[in-house]
């Protein structure tokens, strides 16, 4: 039984313009001690699914699915109380702004010690000794004096170090973050990157990475889920998708990243024409074909949905073959 | 109320200075009333005088009263009244530090003399025929060792008088606390008070009090306006009496020019256009309602000296208003301010008649003693004004206030001071008569003042309370009782 | 010789802070000393972390606002002696956030047609001209000059901020972070769009980036700035290849190139960017400097040539 | 934070010095001050006596040196109408407006806030609906004719109340609703917004990711975030309220600071109404001084710096 | 052109293609507008308002100064005493009510909008200033906003008014000179913000003068914020002026202005409750009318917070 079973997840919010379908019948499955990186450009999706794992959703936001099943619990069938008793608990969550993801009226102990204590039934000292505990986890000095700390005397590494600890806290089987490191220095992105991969080995947790770096995705996941316009266009294990991209997205995106020693200094960059479509209204056929190349009219219809190998596949009708570039 | 022997009485206005000679307010009258004693008592119903402080008095000649005091009184903090405490107080009156507000109430005083411990003389500056009934209204006694002690400031906040109340509380802005003077000498021509305390409330709003009354918060106010009267006789437990005063309301015009050299107000026509514009009989019968009268000479008629007989007489008459303007030089009109301090709509209603022959007042509605400021600095071009004459029933008392060149003259003309100041003095009351009615013609047929009408005064009050109105609006609280 | 476009001499910022509410202003040294040298033609790149002071030196060229200390010379005119005016013909900005760099309330045709109307160029007819002729250069449909910023993409609008920027045909263009707030695919739409643009306008870039992979590929030089100081200037193959600084190492160790074979980089440096109010003594980079020694942390190293530029650091050459 | 006080009390110290320039001018256009306090039939020689006795023919800068160095002293002069002292005069005041304002801003606060925080956790219900068109509603009410027709209802018609007046808390019962009235929109408005605000942080959502329970978020997390602008607006309403209170005295006939400014204004004694003016003026500096420092303690940002 | 321009631009052009053109702001903002109740309600009730006040006389053809006395108070048209002469009755002096409303509310109009144009040009002004120039100037317009703010704006009017005359000039210029601070809050803040957004160093940076700057960078941007200062200042001054005549030192009769109606109806309110129950559901419609107007132009102008 995966630890997380995804079943056409679809999210719909209603605004003035008219509906938004952000997210649409997004299907994965995640085990533990797996990282499944979630890329893809800004607005296609990624934080809502992620949100909507947890039921953290804007209240507007309207939630479907065939089924979603976390350890075999129908997250869907799931009420309120019985959600805040997972989160928190057996699944957190790391967002993606440090500055401003702590409560500035409390200190880093306070708000460290509270999330053990709202699941467990233990002492101030045992939460507070457990926050030392996981300080020093994610690589903070002297720990034992941060808990008297408001989070405006930390900087954004040291906040992002301490939202992980905060997550881990009831030794999750699940942590999803949320572009955990877009906020932060390159050089603290690393560490931060590295830290996250150690803990979930060490734990045996699935982590779930959002990101919108395909380096960082190349690098830390197993298995990767490429986004457009709220649909999953390809999915597979990270050697597979990166050394087979099929999709004409997943292509296009890698050609348009300058790197070192493939691409040549002042050759111009693979770009993929056009942009993201409005989401607002039905859409059907593939999100993409506007800006692909390949595009036909068979496009216009509904997706296949293309297996392209163990447990890699894509949502395209072109053949892989063809598309390869 | 009644079931604390409390009577709480209401009224619009503050005097700034309890002291009686320092302050021009009716309510201030009132007060002097219940807690000083005057030399003379007025009977109000038969109008003859009657001793009061004084138990006695004498004209030794035209000039000189002779006056016998009463033994035994005590001020209300057990001091004895001797004729010390008369001669202090006549003679610090008459001194320009005293800053006497109403300076026609003394002025025709030259000075007074102890002759014994219980005899004075007062001298006056010349034959005033009025003598008794100034001395019977606007001239309480002080005590002048008191006086002398604390001054007019530390007297201003515990004053003390002879009277049937003594003041226990002056508070500014919220009024006044009195309760029974237990000494207070027999055989007083007031009586003897029945109601244990007094209380003077401020209330500057007429629907405050109104309101105040209805909720049972107040026992008696007045002046209340005819449509309220005429409602509040409905409400039960409430008791609604109207009766005619000495106050007369009248406009004032700036016939000196001391506003401006040109203003329109120092033409006669002009003045005279107004007195045409306006329907005094339709105020009377709309606005003011029972009781008033409409009054065509610069006195309250029924005074002694006063009459409007073959006095020039301003009838409604808008087109010849119209006409008069025109002539003048205002065709179209002028524009010009109103000043007022009381009843409001009588004002604007003056406004409303003014519009109707072209001209455009605007109203300044100011609180009393602003407008005084604002008249005797020569600001105001035309006022409604009204005059009580302190109660003294008497013409001088209206005329020598509004036409002896005084600061509150605005017409300042020394043909009508030099014949009133004849008549003030003058014995023979046919000759007197003829000299008021010479001068009240003169200031009629040059329009220097425009009476309007008589006020009545409407007190409304729980029915709890036994009380009668006098004409010369001075409600005598020291006669009430509870029922 | 020609004389360089660009010549910056020991150029200091040093902004007063106020500390919270509580203590006096605070001496923030922004840029200390940089000196640095673009010739014409090239694309000069500046790469560093945040708050190391690249946008503070980008303003300080675009006369935003004057240094402190130090001299910036434009083909060797000191720009302090050179009307204000006549800086902005010749140097350009491009902004990072395409969001905030256009006046939501005007029209890409006004937009556009700015520099001309502040500088009084033309009329209203010719500059209408001259802005159809930027938008078919930076590729935008010309049906699109009376949009609005808001009904535009990210890429649209940095596409507008380039045109805007370019309508006085300048010499230089000042790039701070022109993509780094766009996706990737537009990313690589702006940077093919710039290099065609630097060939037809034969412009000059200063290229401010925090991407070195970015950098890398369109750089001729790179200076690589550490807490308001140049740490290390080479050209390209030489930085890319052998950098001579730790700073300089780390950095392009954090370059994660989507291979998934390579994992993450092994060596890792530690800490976080200093307090630029309090920087630490000596070489500013030693507290997280692997190689750093007790001569790092008392003395401040001085530049020392290296193969095709120079660095700043002890161990260097 | 001794230095921020210092700096904070010296801004402060300085606006105050200001309004004392703008009253001291107030009273000095008001016109020749000698002839106001001689009285009106004092002759020229006693004006001028008078003018040298109190330094009236003095410049003005030395004038005004006199006047603060007795407003610092709390000595106001004489009062032109009643002839004495000012200080006395207002000191016997200031408890009334004080205490009608105090309750005021209770009432107002007591009512507001909770109310702002609920229409925020259920924004968009007819709740929240209903709350803020009350708020359009409630401003949109002179505080004047709100006055009368709480006297009309609660005093005349259901004789639950007194009138007017100020001698025993009940009378202060209307006056404080029609005074706190005006404030409460406002404070609702911020509560609520505050609180939308918050409950849209990010801090919000992480405590959410903890699961916590949403009592916990609303009254842990968030209404304590949301409650610190509320404490700046209360100490600006509280002076407001003060000011305002003339309307609500006169309407009232309550013997406070407001209705001693409104008679002393129409009666020209304009000695008192500068004491006024200063004397809000001064406690709406001291108000918002005291708002800052709590301000500054509430919020850990500021506190811990 | 080189080719790889060309073809970008084409694939723009294709994207751009892909997106529905958005509608034009103004059309945006209307759009907007139709859907928010309360700024159409408050819309609505201004609108007539600002109709019946201002065509006054097609709407009355009594004269509001007009007095009859020997017609005073007649109850309005619900009460059975009630004539259609004067459907709303007459004051106390016999002039009609409604005419006098009418008349009412172009004062009450006319002061709002006096005072905000006289009061918003300050204040804007003095926050523009603050707001982009900082340092000094900012601290001493600040200074001057903290000092504005310190004196009781009832009673420095009422004071004012006192000193100079009161007369309806008087009112506007007390006022205008009163309320401008949240004008300049509002503008201060906002500028600030605006100045440091990149599009104003761009403008510096393209070498536009500081005016222009001011005038076409900044300004444009925070007229919608200030409209609705504008809106919500005008409710406020009406009422100040409303508070300022009940108290005897606002608008003189016999001009009808509302608040002097209150006042002078005050009197008869116990038993002809009506005399100010008019003027004050007038005065309260109006208020609550601008009120609406501009809390809907808050919400209606406040932009997308996702785009
Ligand atoms: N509260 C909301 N109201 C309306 N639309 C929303 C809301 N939250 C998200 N959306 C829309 O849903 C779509 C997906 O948003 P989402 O935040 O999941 O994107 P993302 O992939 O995380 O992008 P980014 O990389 O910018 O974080 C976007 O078009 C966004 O505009
Ligand atoms: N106007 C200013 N006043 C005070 N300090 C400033 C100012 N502008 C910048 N700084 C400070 O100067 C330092 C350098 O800032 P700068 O914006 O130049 O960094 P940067 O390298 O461009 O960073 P980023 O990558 O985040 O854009 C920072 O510490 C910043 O806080
Ligand atoms: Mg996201
Ligand atoms: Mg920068």
């Amino acid at each position: 039984m995966p630890l997380l079973d995804v079943d056409h997840l679809t999210i719909e919010i209603p605004t003035e313009a008219g509906q938004l379908n952000a997210v649409n019948g997004v299907s994965f499955t995640l085990e533990r001690g797996e990282t499944l990186a979630i890329v893809g450009e800004s607005g296609s999706g990624k934080s809502l699914t992620s949100l909507a794992l947890m039921d953290l959703l804007p209240s507007r936001a309207v939630r479907k699915a065939r089924s979603m099943r976390f350890d075999g619990i129908d997250l869907m069938a799931a009420g309120q109380r019985k959600m805040e008793d997972l989160r928190g608990d057996r699944m957190a969550m790391i967002f993606q702004e440090p500055m401003t993801s702590l409560n500035p009226a409390y200190t880093v102990g306070d708000q460290l010690a509270e999330a053990l204590r709202r699941h467990r039934p233990v002492s101030r000292a045992v939460a507070r000794e457990r926050a030392v505990h996981l300080l020093e986890r994610v690589g903070i000095t002297a720990a034992a004096s941060r808990l008297g700390q408001y989070p405006h005397q930390l900087s954004g590494g040291l906040r992002q170090r301490v939202m992980i600890a905060m997550g881990l806290m009831c030794e999750p089987d699940l942590i999803i973050a949320d572009e955990p490191t877009t906020a932060l220095d390159v050089t603290i992105q690393a560490q931060i990157l590295m830290l996250l991969r150690d803990i979930q080995r060490e734990f045996g947790m699935g982590l779930i990475l959002v990101t919108h770096d395909l380096g960082v995705v190349a690098r830390v996941a197993t298995k990767v889920a490429v986004m457009y316009a709220g649909r999953l266009v390809e999915t597979g294990p990270v050697e597979a998708v990166f050394g087979a991209p099929s999709h004409p997205y997943t292509q296009g995106l890698l050609r348009a990243i300058p790197v070192p020693g493939r691409t040549r200094p002042g050759e111009p960059l693979g770009t993929i024409p056009g942009q993201v479509p409005n989401l607002i209204g039905p859409l059907a056929g593939c999100a993409f074909r506007n800006r692909c190349d390949h595009a036909t009219d068979a496009c216009a219809a509904d997706l296949p949905e293309r297996d392209l190998g163990p447990g890699h596949r894509m949502a395209c009708v072109l053949d892989p073959v063809a598309t390869a570039a | 109320n009644k079931a604390n022997d409390t009577l709480v009485y209401a009224s619009d206005s503050e005097p700034e200075n309890i002291s009686p000679y320092h302050n021009n307010l009716r309510e201030g009258v009132i007060i002097a009333h219940l807690v000083w004693d005057t030399l003379i008592y007025r009977n109000p119903k038969t109008g003859e005088y009657e001793p009061e402080l004084a138990t006695s008095w004498k004209w030794i000649d035209p000039v000189t009263l002779e006056l016998k005091l009463r033994q035994g009184v005590t001020f209300q903090d057990g001091s004895p009244f001797t004729a010390d405490d008369v001669v202090f107080t006549f003679n610090y009156v008459l001194t320009p530090e005293a800053k006497v507000v109403t300076k026609q109430n003394v002025e025709w005083m030259a000075g007074t003399d102890k002759i014994d411990d219980y005899t004075v003389r007062v001298r006056l500056k010349g034959p005033f025929p009025a003598a008794l009934e100034y001395l019977s209204g606007p001239t309480p006694i002080y005590p002048a060792a008191y006086f002398k002690k604390v001054g007019l400031d530390g007297f201003s906040k515990a004053p003390i008088g002879t009277g049937p109340y003594r003041i226990t509380a002056v508070e500014n802005g919220k009024g006044v606390m009195m309760e029974k003077y237990k000494g207070y000498f027999k055989g007083s021509p007031l009586g003897d008070p029945a109601i244990g305390k007094i209380q003077f409330r401020v209330i500057p709003d007429g629907e405050t009090r109104m309101a105040e009354l209805m909720t049972g918060g107040v026992d008696w106010i007045w002046r209340v306006p005819k449509d309220q009267a005429e409602q509040l006789k409905t409400v039960p437990n409430l008791t609604v009496l109207s009766a005619e005063t000495m106050r007369v309301g009248f406009l004032q015009f700036d016939s000196a020019g001391r506003t401006a050299a040109d203003t329109p107000m120092k033409n006669e026509k002009v003045r005279q256009a107004i007195a045409y514009a306006i329907d005094r009989q339709a105020m009377v019968k709309n606005l003011v309602g029972e009781g008033a009268r409409v009054m065509h000479s610069a006195c309250f008629i029924d005074q002694t000296g006063c009459t409007d007989d073959g006095v020039p007489r301003y009838d409604y008459n808008p087109e010849k208003a119209k006409k008069l303007l025109a002539e003048a030089g205002y065709p179209n009109g002028f524009e010009t301010d109103l000043y007022a301090y009381r009843e409001r709509e009588y004002a604007e209603a003056v406004i409303g008649y003014l519009r109707a022959v072209g001209i455009r007042a605007n109203l300044r509605f100011l609180k009393y003693a602003a407008m005084r400021e604002a008249a005797r600095a020569g600001k105001v071009p035309l006022q409604y004004q009204t005059w009580g004459s302190f109660s003294v029933n008497d013409a001088s008392a209206f005329t020598g206030v509004w036409f002896k060149e005084n600061e509150d003259d605005m017409s300042r003309d020394p043909k009508v001071r030099a014949l009133l100041e004849k008549a003030d003095t003058t014995t023979d009351t046919a000759a007197r008569k003829d000299l008021y009615k010479e001068a009240l013609s003169t200031i009629a047929q040059k329009a220097y003042l425009l009476p309007l009408f008589s006020y009545p005064s409407n007190y409304a009050f729980t029915s709890d309370l036994a009380f009668t109105a006098q004409p010369d609006e001075l409600p005598r609280f020291y006669a009430a009782r509870w029922k | 010789m020609t004389v360089p476009v660009l010549e910056l001499e020991n150029v200091t910022k040093i902004y007063p802070v106020p500390q919270g509410m509580f203590k006096p202003k605070a001496m923030l040294t922004a840029v200390g000393g940089v000196s640095l040298t673009v010739a014409r033609g090239e694309v000069h790149a500046l790469v560093g972390e945040s708050g190391s002071g690249k946008s503070t030196l980008a303003k300080m060229l675009l006369g935003l606002t004057k240094p402190t200390s130090g001299e910036i010379r434009i083909d060797g005119v000191p720009i302090a002696k050179t009307d204000r005016r006549e800086v902005a013909r010749r140097i350009q900005p491009v902004f990072q956030d395409p969001y905030s760099s256009l006046n939501p309330r005007k029209s890409v045709a006004d937009l556009i047609a700015l520099p001309l109307v502040a500088h009084r160029i033309g009329t209203s007819e010719s500059r209408q001209k001259t802005v159809a002729e930027m938008l078919d250069a930076v590729g935008l449909p010309r049906r699109m000059i009376d949009a609005y910023p808001g009904q535009m993409s990210g890429g649209q609008r940095q596409r507008v901020a380039i045109a805007r920027a370019l309508v006085m045909r300048p010499d230089v263009l000042i790039c701070d972070e022109p993509t780094s707030a766009l996706d990737v695919s537009v990313q690589a739409q702006i940077l093919n769009l710039l290099m065609d643009l630097k060939r037809e306008f034969k412009l000059t870039y200063f290229f401010i980036s925090h991407n070195l992979a970015v950098v890398e590929h369109l750089a001729d030089r790179v200076a690589v700035m550490y807490l308001g100081r140049i740490v290390e200037e080479r050209g390209r193959e030489a930085l890319f290849t052998q950098a001579s600084h730790p700073y300089s190492r780390a950095l392009l160790d954090c370059v994660l190139t989507p291979d998934p074979t390579l994992g993450m980089p092994d060596t890792v440096i530690s800490g976080s960017f200093p307090n630029p109010i309090a920087p630490p003594p000596g070489c500013a980079f030693h507290p997280r400097c692997p190689c750093a020694n007790e001569r790092c942390r008392i003395e401040v190293p001085r530049p020392v040539p290296v193969a095709d530029g120079v660095a700043s650091c002890f161990s260097a050459a | 934070m001794l230095a921020f006080l210092l700096r904070r009390l010296a801004v402060a110290l300085s606006v105050v010095l200001t309004v004392s320039v703008i009253a001291f001018l107030l009273l000095h256009l008001s016109g020749d001050l000698a002839t106001d306090l001689a009285g009106p039939e004092a002759s020229p020689e006693q004006v001028a006596q008078v003018r040298a006795e109190y330094g009236l023919d003095q410049p003005l800068a030395v004038q005004y040196g006199h006047w603060l160095a007795g407003a610092i002293r709390f000595d106001f002069g004489q009062s032109f109408y009643f002839r004495e002292s000012v200080a006395s005069l207002v000191g016997d005041r200031i408890p009334i407006t004080l205490k009608l304002g105090a309750i005021a801003l209770g009432l107002a606060l007591v009512f507001a806030i909770p109310l702002g925080a609920l229409a925020a956790v259920k924004r968009g219900s007819w709740f929240d609906r209903a709350a803020l068109a009350f708020c359009a509603l409630g401003q949109a009410v002179p505080t004047f004719w709100l006055g009368l027709t709480l006297i009309i209802v609660f005093s005349v018609n259901l004789r639950w109340l007194p009138v007017s007046g100020n001698a025993t808390w009940s009378h202060y019962v209307l006056p404080s609703v029609a005074l706190g009235w005006y404030a409460i929109p406002a404070v609702m408005r911020l509560t609520r917004n505050g609180m939308l605000d918050v409950m849209a942080s990010d801090y919000i959502r992480t405590a959410r990711a903890k699961g916590l329970r949403p009592k916990t978020v609303i009254f842990k997390h968030a209404l304590r975030n949301a409650v610190v602008p509320v404490v700046a607006l209360a100490a600006v309403q509280f002076g407001f309220m003060l000011g305002g209170s003339i309307v609500v005295e006169a309407v009232f006939s309550m013997q406070g600071l407001g209705q001693l400014a409104w008679e002393a204004i129409g009666r020209k004694d304009f000695p008192v109404v500068q004491a006024i003016v200063m004397l809000l003026a001064t406690i709406y500096i001291l108000l918002t001084l005291l708002a800052d420092i709590l301000n500054a303690w509430l919020d850990p940002r500021i506190r811990v710096a | 052109m080189s080719t790889t321009s060309a073809s970008s631009a084409t694939a723009t052009a294709a994207g751009f293609d892909a997106v529905p053109v958005r509608r034009s702001p103004l059309a945006r903002f209307t759009k907007r507008a139709a859907r928010h109740p309360g700024f159409m309600a408050g819309a609505f009730i201004l609108a007539v308002i600002l109709v019946m006040s201002i065509g006054a006389p097609l709407f009355t053809a009594h004269d509001p100064y007009a007095q009859d006395i020997s017609k005073r108070l007649i109850p309005p048209i619900w009460h059975p005493k009630g004539t259609w002469e004067h459907w709303l009755g007459t004051d106390k002096l016999g002039r009609d009510y409604f005419a006098r409303l009418l008349y009412g509310g172009r004062i009450s109009l006319m002061i709002g909008a006096a005072t905000v144009l006289m009061s918003g040009a300050i204040g804007t002004a003095l926050g523009v200033a603050a707001g982009f120039f900082g340092g000094r100037v900012d601290m001493v317009i600040g200074y001057i906003i903290n000092v504005r703010l310190a004196l009781p704006v009832v009673l420095v009017a009422l004071a004012v008014a006192a000193l100079v005359g009161t007369s309806l000039n008087t009112v506007i210029v007390v006022l205008g000179l009163l309320l401008w601070d949240r004008f300049a809050v509002v503008a201060r803040s906002t500028t600030q913000q605006i100045a440091h957004a990149d599009f104003v160093a761009a403008a510096r940076a393209i070498g536009c003068s500081t005016r222009l700057i001011v005038f076409s960078e900044v300004l444009p941007n925070i007229v919608n914020p200030l409209i609705v200062v504008a809106t919500l200042e005008m409710a406020h001054a009406i009422l100040l002026e409303a508070a300022l005549s009940f108290l005897g030192l606002g608008v003189q009769p016999p001009l009808p202005s509302w608040g002097l109606m209150i006042s002078e109806g005050k009197q008869y309110m116990f038993f002809s409750p009506w005399v100010i129950t008019i003027p004050g559901v007038a005065l309260v419609a109006l208020v609550l009318g601008i009120n609406l107007l501009g809390d809907g132009l808050r919400d209606v102008t406040a932009p997308d917070n996702r785009s």
